[in-house]
């Protein structure tokens, strides 16, 4: 086994976690005054997950995301300010308020990018790997997706493809027990989706996905064997949404006792029993009111911010010359 | 007569139609437990059980021919597909399978299937989720298309979906589902294939289908006032297209707008200006113009998706246009 | 273990070989003398497969085939002078000459169809397998495709949700090594793909493709399974396409070494030989006379079979009632 | 000038391209070791490696996401999807990923790859390898979409969609491919976006693409054997459309026929219609006429196929009556 991340790592992971927790809460509260606009995607007990899967990237790797991208846009490392100017249409976003939640990308970032089709960000992962295989550099592409997408044709596809090229690619599976509002039973054959794995050529490897050193470490190990040229790994990382599947959720579909069972183990509380083993309660504290802070002060920037001028409609169509991640 | 949204006429004609046929299911993703995200199945389940009514997997492409296979074999399926945006993934199987099957096997079997969907701007849903593909669709023979503007045609062209021996693509509209109307009681269908003049006028023909029709109706009554009488052609179905209807009209009025919410290039109202320049050409005085969204990935920043899609300030403004050229 | 089928099973089965391998001989001579139009795709060293997959089929059970189909057609008991008929594109053919060689479909015998589109017919297959569900009858479809073929979305949407439903439906995959021209070592990240079977929750069953009673046992024991409501099999029958890929293949790519290998194996040499244990010599050589006269008779009639009035082309786009297998 | 077939001249452009630029890499079905199927690849496995040109598993959407993701990254790839027929599986990743990434983005990142395919009727490969589904991809902003007729203008216009920055689908034609023509030396680029007068004439303007483009050639031969002199536009990209050469040709010559070999309902031919009407409608002595395929699943048959497709005779009687018009 490598070395387990230190004190500072995980406190910063766990810094992150907040920072995602305490963005998704506001930004439930702003859905509820009604000042924000389609709907928002939380993944309020998915942090671990989040962040454990982005964390230990370095800046050239890259992700592909989903609807439900806040961790990963934190754990990529990615300006909050202006993260939230994007979910608020603000011009100063990473696409000017074209993108909105679901499609924020920061090609500096590796960030490439959100995305609103369920299994969508496959392929496109895929074809990262390959680029980064012919060029034969170290870099490595992770496709994030959920329980849901798994069951999409463009993940098997995918699978199939990075599998049989040995390409340098992570699938890393949030499995939240939900698609929308559907349970897991009634969209999957099989419990447990990194089975599958072994049909494609590929490790499968589970973790509880609400213990941040799991995921970390299960990432960190697809990573090196990404990087050694043995190709893809299939994560699956078994987590809950706490909440509805978005802000305009109707609700009613997850049983009491399940959202109990879940509460209970809720990742930022679990990662802070780690860390108070580790550090003291005042560095703690520390950390939370630089969370608190710093998502305070990037609320504050982005709704400030302007809205693009109408006439930004007319961007050009067409790139005229290349530019790239 | 009773006045209901929408999303209740389509609900009501679901439930009259699985109460009357046994063959009738519906399938889709979260149409049973949670009623389908825009509720349009709600209590379906709960009255016809979980084998005419299933959630499915989030696999589009099998759900279409899943839809296909049980329609050959004597079913009458109602797939729900969640956004137009999605109907990419569909398309294979409605144009390679669904849409040729009565013709090239030569009236062998017939496919009585509905696939619901919604689609169109407004809502800050953003560019994967506020798409109007229908040109992709009205585009393939052997494919019914509707696109009703009020609840009473919404409910009646359901029925007369489902109980017809083709493929029906059934394109409903995000923001319609809260709009009310009066929807006639008993056995109300509405043929397939019948445009309708929503109001009489004698300036000029606003042709228009699905929301845009409720807009071109507000801007004839802006129109009114500046005292031009536009006359409003509600097309209801998309294909088979109703010439006559058109062609009538645009030969009393001599002026066409032809509206469509989709991209406006190789949108469907070239379709309809070109069914106009063939039908009336003589009739005319001045060109159709035509009126779709902006030629752009729909943008998310309210701004930006305001001055993007067709509205009823912007179908006046087309109009005046209209008459002048 | 089941009862074997008898010599009398067997020979008729034989039979049903020879006649395949007759007529794609007599198609590949035609095509050399520019008597076919199209590609098309002979089967030749896989009729073990073809034949042991339909034959144990019931008149109702159904079954979507491939672009390769000649063998499923003559398993499920079409009448071969239609089959000719419609890839002579003649009136009297199954199709009325409208589907040529890769879409011949017959309702009455639930063949359901013949598909040019790799992986087109599975979910179609699932939606009938769906049907029968609903109706709770003991029908059951077969879904045969190709080893290529299971590298497509729709295969693996298509098994999730077979097992997950428990879905009356047997997937039936002739692995014959290439997909067109490329070898499965660069199409598949396994060199086996019953083992994916386990990620779907179904039972997966590998069989010798050229030995005729064990594809035959294997289908058997899968059509039993599904018979009882224990869902879905996917069954990998391993065989090799003795001819190219089709009719306008340039070939290079099949080594002769491998050629030379399979040709050892070919199947209607081995169950000459099994049923030469059976059966007396004149009994043998009655049965390949009857084959080489049904086909030549076939033939002979067929081509003599007039063409479609071009004014065919008008047949209606649309069902105006329902029809159906 | 050198004389050589369309597939050759595609052929040495892509050659040439990928020894101009490390970038450049091919991947499709059957590309590699057999060259295409077209041919259109040969020779490039065996002089660039089995790294730059990838035979791939039959798995279309995961290929097109693919070509998205290695663009994305760096990469500038060409894609073969063998049959335009395919290209519904394509559609998803076409219309929701690679078309709105530039735009969506507000410029973070472009997709220079190419997507090359065939269609067309003709050749009895019947109802699903026979469209011409132009009209899928020419709708969708952020694509561009061309169509050349000739070898140089293939051969120019693969060049031009290889070193272009963004999605380029690129449309063969399957009766082309053993068309010749002369091809220029050197670096032969051909402006993506300008169309270009085939033949000059004064009474009638015919807009055509690809293989229409030659039979409208051979129809005004005809024509000008009747004393009708037609001026023949070939488009060449049919996205973004040049206007401006279509209605300077209309403005002269005061008649039009457009003609596509997509279905004539919803197809490219209504654009191009409503085009003429909007740029040129006081010039014009008559109504705008459409030729394009029957509305009907593409049949096999040859008289029914022949009765389905326009040739230089139906281009020939088309172009009298619009002048009769
Ligand atoms: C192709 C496609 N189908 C359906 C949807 C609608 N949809 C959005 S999120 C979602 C559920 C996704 O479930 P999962 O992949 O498990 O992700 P989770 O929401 O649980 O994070 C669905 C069905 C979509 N956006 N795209
Ligand atoms: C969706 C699709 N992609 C590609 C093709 C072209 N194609 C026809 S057959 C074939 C090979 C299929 O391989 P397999 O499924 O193993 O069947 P086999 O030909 O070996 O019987 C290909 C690539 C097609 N017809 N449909
Ligand atoms: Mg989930
Ligand atoms: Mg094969």
């Amino acid at each position: 086994m490598r070395n387990a991340p230190s004190a500072e790592d995980i406190a910063r992971m766990y810094r992150q976690m907040l920072v995602v927790r305490a963005v998704e809460e506001q930004l439930a509260v702003l859905h509820r005054q009604g000042k924000t606009r389609g709907p928002i995607h939380t993944c309020i007990g998915q942090e671990a997950a989040g962040i454990g899967a982005t964390a230990p990237l370095e800046r050239e790797d890259v992700v592909t995301s989903t609807h439900r991208g806040h961790a990963h846009f934190v754990g990529k490392g990615l300006d909050l300010r202006r993260v939230l100017a994007e979910i608020f249409g603000r011009v100063t976003g990473y696409c000017r308020g074209r993108g909105g939640h679901m499609l924020v990308a920061s090609a500096a970032d590796g960030l490439l990018g959100g995305n609103g089709i369920v299994g969508g960000g496959i392929p496109i992962a895929l074809g990262q790997a390959f680029g980064f295989q012919l060029d034969g550099s170290r870099r490595v592409a992770v496709a994030i997706f959920g329980d849901g997408a798994a069951q999409e044709g463009t993940c098997h596809e995918a699978m199939n493809v990075a599998g049989l090229w040995k390409l340098p690619m992570v699938f890393f599976c949030e499995h939240n027990l939900y698609g929308l509002t559907v349970h897991a039973r009634y969209q999957s054959s099989v419990p447990d989706l990194h089975v599958r794995a072994a049909g494609y050529g590929m490790p499968g490897v589970m973790v509880d996905g609400n213990d941040l050193l799991a995921v970390h470490g299960a990432m960190r190990d697809a990573l090196d064997r990404a990087r050694r040229g043995d190709g893809p790994t299939f994560v699956e990382a078994k987590t809950y949404r706490m909440t509805g599947f978005s802000t305009s959720d109707m609700g009613g579909y997850q049983p009491e006792e399940e959202m109990r069972e879940w509460a209970a183990r809720d990742p930022i509380a679990r990662t802070r029993a780690l860390l108070a083993t580790m550090l003291d309660e005042s560095s703690l504290e520390a950390v939370e009111r630089a969370a608190a802070e710093e998502v305070e002060a990037a609320f504050a920037q982005a709704m400030a911010d302007p809205f693009p001028d109408a006439a930004e409609l007319d961007a050009p169509e067409y790139a005229v010359a290349e530019a790239r991640p | 007569m009773t006045r209901m949204r929408y999303a209740e006429a389509l609900n009501r004609a679901l439930h009259e139609e699985m109460a009357r046929d046994e063959r009738v299911c519906v399938i889709g993703e979260d149409v049973g437990i949670y009623g389908g995200v825009f509720k349009v199945t709600k209590g379906l389940r709960e009255r016809f059980g979980d084998l005419r009514v299933r959630d499915t997997p989030i696999s589009e492409q099998a759900m279409t021919g899943l839809a296909i296979g049980a329609a050959m074999v004597g079913r009458r399926p109602v797939l729900e597909i969640m956004y137009i945006d999605f109907l990419t993934l569909c398309l294979d199987q409605l144009v390679n399978q669904a849409s040729i099957v009565h013709y090239i096997w030569a009236g062998q079997a017939s496919l009585p299937f509905v696939l619901r969907t919604q689609g169109g701007a407004g809502a800050g849903a953003a560019a994967q989720h506020s798409k109007s593909l229908d040109a992709l669709v009205a585009h393939v023979p052997g494919l019914k298309v509707v696109a009703p503007a009020t609840p009473a045609d919404a409910s009646g062209l359901l029925v007369a979906a489902i109980r017809d021996p083709n493929p029906v693509v059934f394109l409903e509209h995000k923001l319609l589902y809260n709009t009310t109307g009066e929807v006639p009681e008993g056995d109300h269908v509405v043929p397939i294939g019948q445009a309708h003049v929503a109001r009489e006028g004698t300036d000029i023909t606003i042709v228009a289908s699905s929301k845009m029709t409720l807009d071109a109706l507000a801007a004839a009554e802006t129109l009114a006032a500046e005292g031009i009488d536009a006359e409003v052609v509600d097309l209801r179905t998309l294909r088979p297209l109703d010439r006559e209807t058109i062609a009538r009209s645009v030969r009393k009025t001599n002026r066409a707008l032809v509206v469509n919410e989709g991209w406006t290039t190789g949108g469907f109202g070239a379709e309809l200006s070109a069914v106009i320049m063939e039908d009336a050409f003589d009739w005319l005085d001045g060109p159709v113009r035509r009126l779709g969204t902006a030629d752009r990935p729909i943008p998310y920043s309210l701004p930006l998706e305001q001055a993007a899609v067709p509205d009823a300030a912007a179908i006046t403004r087309a109009a005046r246009l209209t008459l002048a050229g």
